[in-house]
């Protein structure tokens, strides 16, 4: 318990996060929006390490949760790189038009 | 002497390398002294061992070469054994032999594969003592495959001609049949006595189960029906008579086709043990005996005839074995290599008269041209034909005399086959020698009598065949029967007849009486009626021409066996090997091709599917790890 | 440990070459660092203890050692081999502390001691590669590989995430050693999403050596990237992601086995089905390389299936890397050397390379046979290890499979060495290689060579 | 010390011809394998002295990890094979004097390696080493085939390659799996003697898994029906050599593998399933021996008629007793000399009139009358007719075929007749009668071509004469496998 | 109110808008506005650290999230003036098969996810982990290395954007 919330409830609602993240990623087909699901998952992982550290007293969680976030960030720098570089090419950040590589 | 038995078959074997090898540098002349020498040498080699056996009190006497084949408990030493059968049947070969390869020095002479004749002779000889002498089964199989291949090689001489070769292919793969039983009933002999030398084995004849001892008879018996042209293995004979005539008389006549008699004689305590398989021996032999004399009835080729009364004869000893009579049979073998080889080579002796012709409808009044040929071949007529004194008169009663004491019926079917023979042989005889000649100008004033080198071994056969019956009087005119008693060490039950004597005396009167009715009716169709074969195959009757074809057996042969066999290996090559074996193991090299294709698919290029994809994997991981319990 | 810091040192240096313009002074730099890094390890293994660096977050033992050895020898010829690919390229500096600084991840992956370390090790490895696949900037191609790779990579790495997250809230530590103890004392009454966050973990890494059914990255990442980047992947990336994986579910989570062996077997099964049925009907060899390197996860994860807790999976695992990183080095090298003599990935370039060049022709049999394992070459004692960790196991029925594909492999092995001995060139002019390839090609080769000859040396050299 | 020379000499000379230039290899191939002969002949002699005389045996540490040693030896058996492949390959390369290959040194070094790697297979007492060079044999032969084959030979010879290979895998699984059982003193060893050790110490179930997994191997090697589909079209397109290396040599390192490598290893797996086997083998020789009779590629039909022979040999072998054995080792040496005369033959043939079709050939004995009787002399070796070396052989493998089933061996029997009928066929059709085209001429034979068939049909005949010294050795080997199946 | 504490009723409330507006972010046709909603979001889980106590890492993740990575996005989505309907309604077959897995995935890990309870903890005592000193400790004592090992991380980042972002220089 934390703060008289179970941690079950933490547990759900970062897996909900993540898998409506998940569901982000996997749908869409605009770049940009990808990314944010991205986001939106590492997020819900951070909730999840945060509820945990709380419920073992244990600021562990919590600094990695810092480490999770430089890597979001730097991910996403890299990222929006690829992306305008996509972008420049073929005038389009559309996943459909990406598929040269196949089979 | 008999320490240096290895010297008979040596001699020949010697013969054969230098003619095989110089032969094409050396005169036709040379080569052939040599191949006559070195047989003549042998030959007296067996006399002396013939001799020394007879004084010998040890009657079989065994002389080691080398060892040959060990495998473990299986021992098969390079062995001879010296005991009467084999010496007998050592003289027989070397001297008929001998006399053969004389005749031929003077048959062959214009033949370019003249010393290539007597290689291949020579080894013939060589496998045949080998096939006699030998101690143990296997020795006795190698001389067997060695005549064999000889016979094929010597069939197929005038290797130009297809149909030739094809005889001599039937001859070889039809004997092949025969030899695979043999093997087989070696192999079995092995299996039960732990040994195939004959001195080890038929003393321990009687330990064995009854029914053992039959499968092995049965099965040495089928090797035999092969090799000496039984039922349903004959076929291969009559076309053998392809070889050059020498060949038919030494091979196809005197020596090689007597290899099953020898090889069941040789046997005779398996047989002696196991009636079944002797009352087999016996009924094989009369079937063959009538089926093949009643052939000869209609056939015109000189050679041919003959062969079908080759194979009539050797059915006859067949039915001597059968009923027990292995000396009798024996005895006749050594007569009908007589008169028989007498009578080829006299045949051959006309168709070199007659540059070639085989045919009889071509031929007749040929007896003051031909003197020598003429009367020696009368004697061999008569001689087949059993009228007494002359040879086969003895030896052919004697076998008929233990069949009718065996069985009756065997006896009636025994006489009818030598009334028959009588027949046929005269009606060779009357066409041939007699009326006035039916031949072609050219051949007329060609005609002429064969060199001396030819007509003497003639004389010679003729001699033998007339006085060779002294071999094995009838005992019940109180003379010894010398052939019985010289066997008698090596037959496990010696059968004297136990007939009365006037039942003897009845027997041979039959016998004669038969003969000579059949003769004087031969006589009435072919001199006094002038009765001629037809010369076309239409003119026969329905049944006639069923003979004439020689009841279709090759025809059927064919059917049953040759093109199914073709069929098969076309069907299994195209349908079984390819079609289908092959196609399965291609089929799983292209199911490669085929999944890989359709698994690549999944490979579309669009990361939505992808992660969609792993989801889905995630998905199905969880739910087998936790849930599916 | 200091290998690591000469490395990412080297990454700066790199850097400040650029600012200072003496790019000509890098290469040789970074093969002297890389030396030297691979002499700090030296005394390292010959020290008596493995020393643990801060609190634990990172251990350099024997096999983390081994492993980081075989990483830096391979980056080592990969460098030589590179430098005429760097030279084409404007930026160098970039390409030179990119590829260095995914040593540096790959080197922490093989020494991690916290799911800390471990995390930030993947991701260190990951992002430069990222950039690295898309660094043919006008490339279409390139660029899809890149951004393929970053999608797919960060999903796989928030999967490891919430992994970790589980784990630490069973066990509340990100100490592998404090879980694996906490694992031993409440054996049997260990919370289920623990286990969750095991087999997710599982799944990460199975993503990072590309293991179906996420694998999907891989043939389109490597077809995409520069031919080198792909060396790069397919040698070190792989060969770190196994230290990884080593570690963790050999050491840190053997106990969970009985959870996570059975779904393992099935993706193993799963690898090698697709992989080698896929690849056999591929036209570019380049993918082929892709599809067949899957294959070879497939294998080295049968090691971790084994699951053998001795020093013989161990051997086996590095064995089997040692022989695919020299195996595949070759192979990449001469795919780099075609395509710059006017070639394609296409089988159909390699055809008569026999006699375009016999040299180039005989190693990249060579390299091939190794792949296929085929005796004498170290690909062959690779598979032989497997196979002897197998088959004490219940998973017999992976081992049929893994031979009935293996002869797949074979096949398409055997396309290319067909197409350079036996199909005609359409163009018969000479390959020329450059020196430092040659080298490589050639040095690649005999070890791939000796080791298969006389496979003892390896176990002389890493005694555990 | 002599062994391994026989292994390392052969590989040393390899080297050598790779590196040479132009057609001094041929000479340096021959000199090499008539040494290599020599050095058989001196094994030969040693062992006659003195069996278990040192320089027979080599034992060394290979992987010491893995406990793997290079271990060889040369005892009854191996010494017969090590003969039969020295004596076969100066012969081998004889016949490719008159013949112009692209790249001779490089055909020869491989030929050679073949040779190493062949010597290994049948010396090696380790059943790690065993397998390599088991593998190692492989791909100088899917070379040979590859480069200097005739048409289409890519597919084929690449069918060749993965069928055996994916065979010799399983073998190398069944090894590992006897590996993993053997232990002497706490660990794991791959000496032969205790891989036997830990095969009888198998349950039956297992030794079935294990005889499969190892017959696999050596039945596609064969091969056995139904494994044999690779065979006739490989034959085929390989060049005359590695048809001849292929059926002379290679063929024997299954049956080989089988006598040493299976029957004392399983002996409970081999009760439960060598009935299957042998059905198999027999089935095969009755099954190629139909399909040869229609064949009307001469080369085509010797193929087929060595699925028959080598059927019958495998049928012999197992039914694992003294004679079986041993007449299945003496028949392979035979059928090893008459099958690379017959495929001689038939490169002679396709030399002298360019074709191999049996319709189009015929009358060649008028043309060349030495070349017809040497022909003939290798078809009565083919066929086992007594005295030539093929006769002790089959009459010994069907005397073990009895032992084991009547009907069998009256099945197994039947090659007797069929061989004759196929085998006289196609001589006939060939060699007798008119020649069926005119245009067909048939020169003197070659110097070198009339050595290789006079040794060869003085070895046909010589052997089938006086088989002691040989037959000797064999029984020998024959007992001491025999005693390691009990 | 109604037996739930205030906390849990702001725990409900947060996590209903989080996952509402984490929605929106997902089904929004135009990139601005799901930047937008994601910021929401991220607001609503910085309230949940709030309510565990964890203060400052709820004003960093505001400060880094919100702050830092959504600007970038905006910027990019300007620079590239994305900001309109840039996804024409293909492929709902795809959404479709994603929404599917997503279901699925959700069941079984809720299925998977049990056994919270067996949780033993530790250590109890001084709540206050989640404050700048103590974190402070952890991060530069036992995580000194993570920490100085993700300037290469961060280094290595910037290099590659760098790289990828100039134009070639032709």
């Amino acid at each position: 318990m934390i703060n008289g919330i179970s941690i079950n409830m933490y547990l759900m609602l970062s897996t909900i996060l993540f898998i409506i993240g998940a569901v982000g990623v996997m749908a869409r087909r605009n770049t940009i929006i990808i990314f944010m699901c991205i986001e939106l998952m590492l997020n819900a992982v951070n909730l999840l390490m945060v509820a945990f550290s709380t419920l073992h007293n244990d600021s562990n969680g919590q600094v990695f949760v810092f480490f999770i976030m430089a890597v979001a960030a730097a991910e996403v720098a890299v990222g929006l790189a690829i992306l305008s570089m996509i972008y420049r090419n073929i005038k389009s950040i559309d996943t459909d038009l990406l598929t040269k590589l196949k089979n | 002497m008999i320490k240096l038995a290895a010297l008979v078959p040596l001699f020949p074997l010697i013969g054969f390398l230098i003619n095989g090898f110089f032969g094409k540098k050396i005169s036709k002349g040379l080569s052939g002294t040599i191949a006559c020498i070195s047989i003549l040498a042998s030959f007296v080699v067996s006399l002396l061992i013939f001799m020394e056996l007879n004084h010998a009190d040890n009657k079989s006497q065994i002389v080691d070469v080398f060892s040959w084949i060990n495998s473990a408990t299986l021992q098969i030493p390079f062995q001879f054994l010296i005991d009467p059968l084999s010496t007998w049947f050592l003289l027989i070969i070397t001297g008929i032999g001998f006399l053969i390869h004389v005749y031929s020095t003077g048959y062959m002479q214009e033949d370019e594969g003249y010393s290539r004749f007597f290689t291949y002779l020579n080894l013939f000889v060589f496998f045949m003592i080998l096939l006699v002498i030998g101690n143990n089964y296997m020795i006795t199989f190698i001389g067997w495959e060695g005549v064999g291949l000889c016979s094929y090689l010597l069939i197929g001489f005038w290797y130009k001609n297809t149909a030739y070769n094809n005889a001599a292919k039937k001859a070889f793969i039809m004997n092949r049949i025969g030899d695979l039983g043999f093997l087989l009933g070696i192999i079995l002999i092995f299996v039960t006595f732990g040994s195939v030398t004959y001195t080890d084995i038929f003393v321990k004849a009687g330990t064995v189960s009854t029914s053992t001892i039959t499968t092995i008879a049965m099965l040495l018996f089928i090797g035999a029906m092969g090799k000496s042209a039984q039922l349903p293995l004959y076929t291969w004979l009559p076309d053998a008579m392809a070889g050059p005539t020498p060949v038919s008389a030494l091979i196809h006549a005197a020596t090689m086709v007597t290899a099953g008699i020898f090889m069941v004689v040789r046997s005779n305590v398996f047989y002696s043990i196991s009636d079944v398989a002797s009352e087999t021996v016996a009924i094989v032999g009369v079937t063959t005996a009538l089926f093949a004399a009643t052939i000869g009835l209609f056939q015109n080729d000189i050679k041919k005839i003959l062969a079908y009364s080759t194979v009539s004869q050797l059915g006859l000893m067949f039915l001597g074995l059968g009923v027990g009579a292995y000396s009798s049979a024996v005895f006749h073998v050594t007569t009908h290599a007589f008169f028989k080889a007498l009578l080829f080579l006299g045949a051959g002796s006309v168709i070199h008269a007659m540059g070639g012709e085989q045919d009889i409808r071509k031929m007749g009044g040929l007896k003051d041209k031909i003197k020598i040929t003429f009367i020696t071949m009368l004697i061999g007529t008569i001689a087949i034909s059993g009228l007494p004194p002359f040879s086969g008169f003895f030896s052919k009663d004697e076998i008929l005399a233990h069949t009718y004491e065996h069985s009756k019926v065997l006896w009636l079917l025994g006489m009818i086959t030598s009334m028959l023979t009588a027949f046929y042989m005269f009606r060779l005889l009357f066409l041939t020698f007699y009326g006035k000649f039916r031949g072609t100008q050219n051949q007329e004033h060609h005609l002429h009598e064969s060199p001396a080198s030819m007509t003497i071994p003639l004389v010679v056969l003729a001699a033998l065949a007339v006085v060779g019956g002294a071999l094995g009087l009838p005992e019940f005119w109180g003379m010894e029967n010398w052939m019985s008693h010289q066997l008698e060490p090596i037959i496990l039950r010696p059968n004297f007849s136990t007939l009365h004597h006037e039942t003897e005396w009845m027997l041979m009167g039959l016998a004669v009486a038969g003969a000579l009715a059949i003769i004087y009716f031969t006589y009435l169709l072919f001199m006094k009626n002038g009765f001629r074969p037809v010369d076309r195959e239409d003119q026969l009757k329905p049944w006639q021409k069923v003979i004439y074809n020689k009841y279709y057996v090759d025809e059927i042969y064919d059917a049953l066996f040759r093109k199914p066999i073709d069929f098969l290996s076309g069907a299994f090559h195209k349908f079984l090997d390819i079609q289908f074996i092959d196609a399965i193991v291609n089929g799983i090299g292209k199911s490669v091709t085929v999944i890989g294709n359709t698994v690549r698919l999944l490979q579309n290029g669009s990361i939505g599917f992808y992660l969609v994809g792993m989801v889905m994997g995630v998905v199905l991981i969880i739910l087998l790890t936790f849930l599916v319990k | 440990m200091k290998g690591l810091l000469i490395i990412s040192a080297l990454g700066l240096l790199a850097m400040l070459a650029e600012i200072f313009k003496v790019k000509k002074i890098i290469l040789p730099l970074t093969l002297i660092g890389i030396i030297a890094a691979l002499i700090a390890n030296y005394f390292e293994w010959n020290a008596t203890m493995s020393i643990s660096y801060f609190d634990n977050m990172i251990v350099f033992d024997r096999p983390a050692l081994a492993f980081s050895a075989i990483i830096l020898c391979t980056a080592f010829f990969w460098f030589i081999m590179a430098n005429d690919y760097f030279h084409e390229d404007t930026n160098v500096a970039d390409h030179y502390s990119l590829v260095l600084f995914a040593l540096v991840g790959a080197l922490m992956l093989t020494a991690f001691k916290n799911m800390t370390t471990l995390f930030l090790g993947v991701e260190i490895l990951s992002i430069p590669l990222y950039v690295l696949a898309a660094s043919k900037k006008g490339d279409i191609k390139s660029n899809e590989a890149g951004f393929k790779y970053l999608i797919m990579g960060s999903f796989a790495s928030a999967v490891l995430l919430f992994g970790i997250a589980l784990i630490y809230g069973a066990t509340g530590s990100f100490d592998i050693q404090t879980i694996s103890n906490y694992m031993a004392n409440n054996e049997g009454n260990l919370p289920k999403f623990f286990h969750v966050g095991v087999i997710f973990m599982l799944i990460a890494f199975c993503f990072k050596v590309s293991a179906a059914p996420f694998h999907f990255w891989a043939p389109d990442v490597y077809e995409g990237s520069p031919t080198l980047i792909t060396a790069l992947m397919s040698t070190v990336v792989k060969t770190a992601a196994f230290a990884a994986i080593f570690k963790l579910f050999l050491l840190a989570f053997a106990l969970s086995s009985p959870v996570w062996s059975s779904i393992l077997a099935l993706i193993i099964a799963l690898s090698l089905i697709i992989s080698n049925f896929t690849a056999a009907t591929q036209s570019s060899v380049k993918r082929m390389l892709a599809y067949s390197s899957i294959s070879h996860a497939a294998f080295m994860l049968m090691v971790v299936l084994a699951n053998v807790r001795n020093n013989s999976s161990l051997d086996a695992l590095i064995y089997y890397s040692l022989a695919y990183c020299g195996g595949s080095i070759i192979a990449f090298a001469v795919l780099h050397v075609m395509s710059n003599n006017g070639g394609d990935d296409s089988f159909g370039s390699f055809n008569g390379l026999s006699k375009r060049n016999p040299m180039l022709a005989f190693f990249m049999a060579l390299a091939m046979l190794s792949l296929a394992g085929i005796p004498i070459t170290a690909g062959f004692f690779g598979k032989y290890f497997v196979f002897t960790n197998m088959i004490g196991t219940p998973y017999k029925w992976l081992l049929i499979l893994a031979v009935l594909t293996s002869g797949v492999g074979v096949y398409y092995y055997m396309k290319v060495i067909i197409a350079m001995y036996f199909k005609n060139a359409e163009i018969d002019s000479a390959v020329e290689i450059k020196m430092p390839i040659k080298f490589t090609i050639i040095v690649a080769g005999l070890v791939t060579l000796i080791v298969g000859i006389v496979p003892g040396i390896v176990a002389q050299l890493f005694k555990f | 010390m002599l062994a391994v020379l026989l292994i390392l000499f052969p590989l040393f000379c390899s080297f050598i011809l790779f590196i040479s230039k132009g057609n001094a290899g041929r000479t340096i191939a021959l000199a090499a394998t008539v040494i290599e002969f020599v050095l058989g002949l001196a094994a030969f002699y040693l062992f006659k002295q003195n069996p278990d005389s040192s320089l027979l045996s080599y034992n060394c540490v290979w992987v010491e990890s893995l406990n793997i040693h290079f271990a060889i030896e040369i005892n009854a058996l191996s010494l017969l094979m090590a003969l039969l492949t020295t004596f076969l390959l100066p012969l081998i390369i004889l016949t490719t004097f008159n013949k112009s290959e692209n790249h001779p040194s490089s055909f020869y070094a491989l030929i050679l390696m073949m040779q190493m790697a062949l010597i290994g297979v049948f010396t090696a007492n380790d059943g790690f080493l065993f397998y390599v060079f088991w593998e190692l044999a492989l791909i100088p032969i899917y070379f040979i085939c590859l480069l200097w084959g005739s048409n289409n030979r890519g597919v084929i010879t690449f069918k060749f390659f993965v069928y055996t290979l994916i065979g010799s895998l399983f073998m190398l699984i069944g090894l590992i799996y006897l590996y993993n059982h053997t232990n002497v003193e706490g660990h794991k060893s791959w000496a032969i003697l205790d891989l036997y050790s830990a095969g009888h110490a198998l349950t039956a179930t297992q030794q079935g898994a294990v005889f499969w997994l190892i017959f696999i191997a050596f039945a596609i090697k064969m091969p056995v029906f139904p494994f044999h589909t690779w065979q006739p079209d490989t034959y085929v397109v390989a060049p005359t050599q590695g048809t001849m290396l292929l059926s002379g040599i290679m063929l024997k390192m299954g049956t080989f593998g089988v006598i040493k490598w299976l029957l004392p290893v399983v002996p409970l797996g081999l009760q439960e399933w060598g009935g299957t086997a042998i059905t198999l083998s027999v089935v095969g020789i009755i099954y190629a021996s139909i399909i040869a009779i229609s064949q009307k590629d001469y080369k085509r039909l010797i193929a087929y008629s060595s699925i028959a022979h080598v059927g019958l040999i495998s049928a012999g072998i197992l039914s694992a007793n003294q004679q079986g054995i041993q007449g299945g080792l003496m028949q392979m040496l035979a059928h090893g000399v008459n099958v690379v005369g017959l495929f001689f033959i038939a490169d002679i043939l396709m030399r002298h009139t360019g074709t191999r079709e049996i319709d189009k050939l015929g009358g060649i004995r008028s043309m060349n009358g030495n070349f017809a009787v040497l022909f003939l002399i290798i078809v009565l070796g083919a066929v086992a007719l007594p005295l030539t070396n093929g006769f002790v052989g089959e009459f010994l493998l069907i005397n073990g075929v009895y032992q084991y089933s009547a009907t069998m061996a009256a099945f197994a029997g039947l090659t007797i007749i069929l061989g004759a009928v196929y085998m006289l066929r196609s001589y006939q059709n060939i060699m007798l009668g008119d020649k069926k085209d005119s245009s067909l001429a048939f020169g003197p034979l070659h110097t070198n071509d009339k050595i290789v068939l006079v040794i060869i049909c003085v070895a046909i005949v010589a052997f089938g004469v006086y088989p002691k010294p040989l037959n000797d050795i064999a029984e020998q080997g024959t007992r001491s496998i025999i005693a390691l199946m009990k | 109110m109604l037996g739930y504490t205030i906390t849990q009723w702001l725990f409900g409330i947060l996590s209903f808008m989080a996952i509402m507006f984490a929605l929106m972010v997902v089904f929004s046709r135009n990139p601005v506005n799901s930047v937008l909603y994601l910021v929401l979001t991220f607001f609503c889980i910085a309230g949940h650290y709030l309510i565990m106590n964890a203060q400052f890492l709820a004003v960093v993740h505001i400060a880094v999230y919100a702050g830092a990575i959504m600007v970038l996005f905006l910027f990019v989505i300007m620079l590239m003036n994305l900001n309109q309907e840039s996804e024409p309604q293909k492929s709902p077959m795809l959404k479709l098969i994603a929404g599917v897995a997503g279901g699925l995935l959700l069941f079984v890990l809720v299925g998977a996810l049990k056994g919270t309870e067996q949780i033993n903890l530790t250590q109890y005592g001084h709540s206050d982990i989640g404050l700048v000193s103590n974190l402070g400790k952890v991060l530069f004592k036992e995580f000194l290395f993570p920490f100085e090992i993700v300037s290469v991380l961060l280094l290595s980042a910037l290099v590659g954007a760098i790289m990828l972002g100039k134009k070639e220089i032709k």
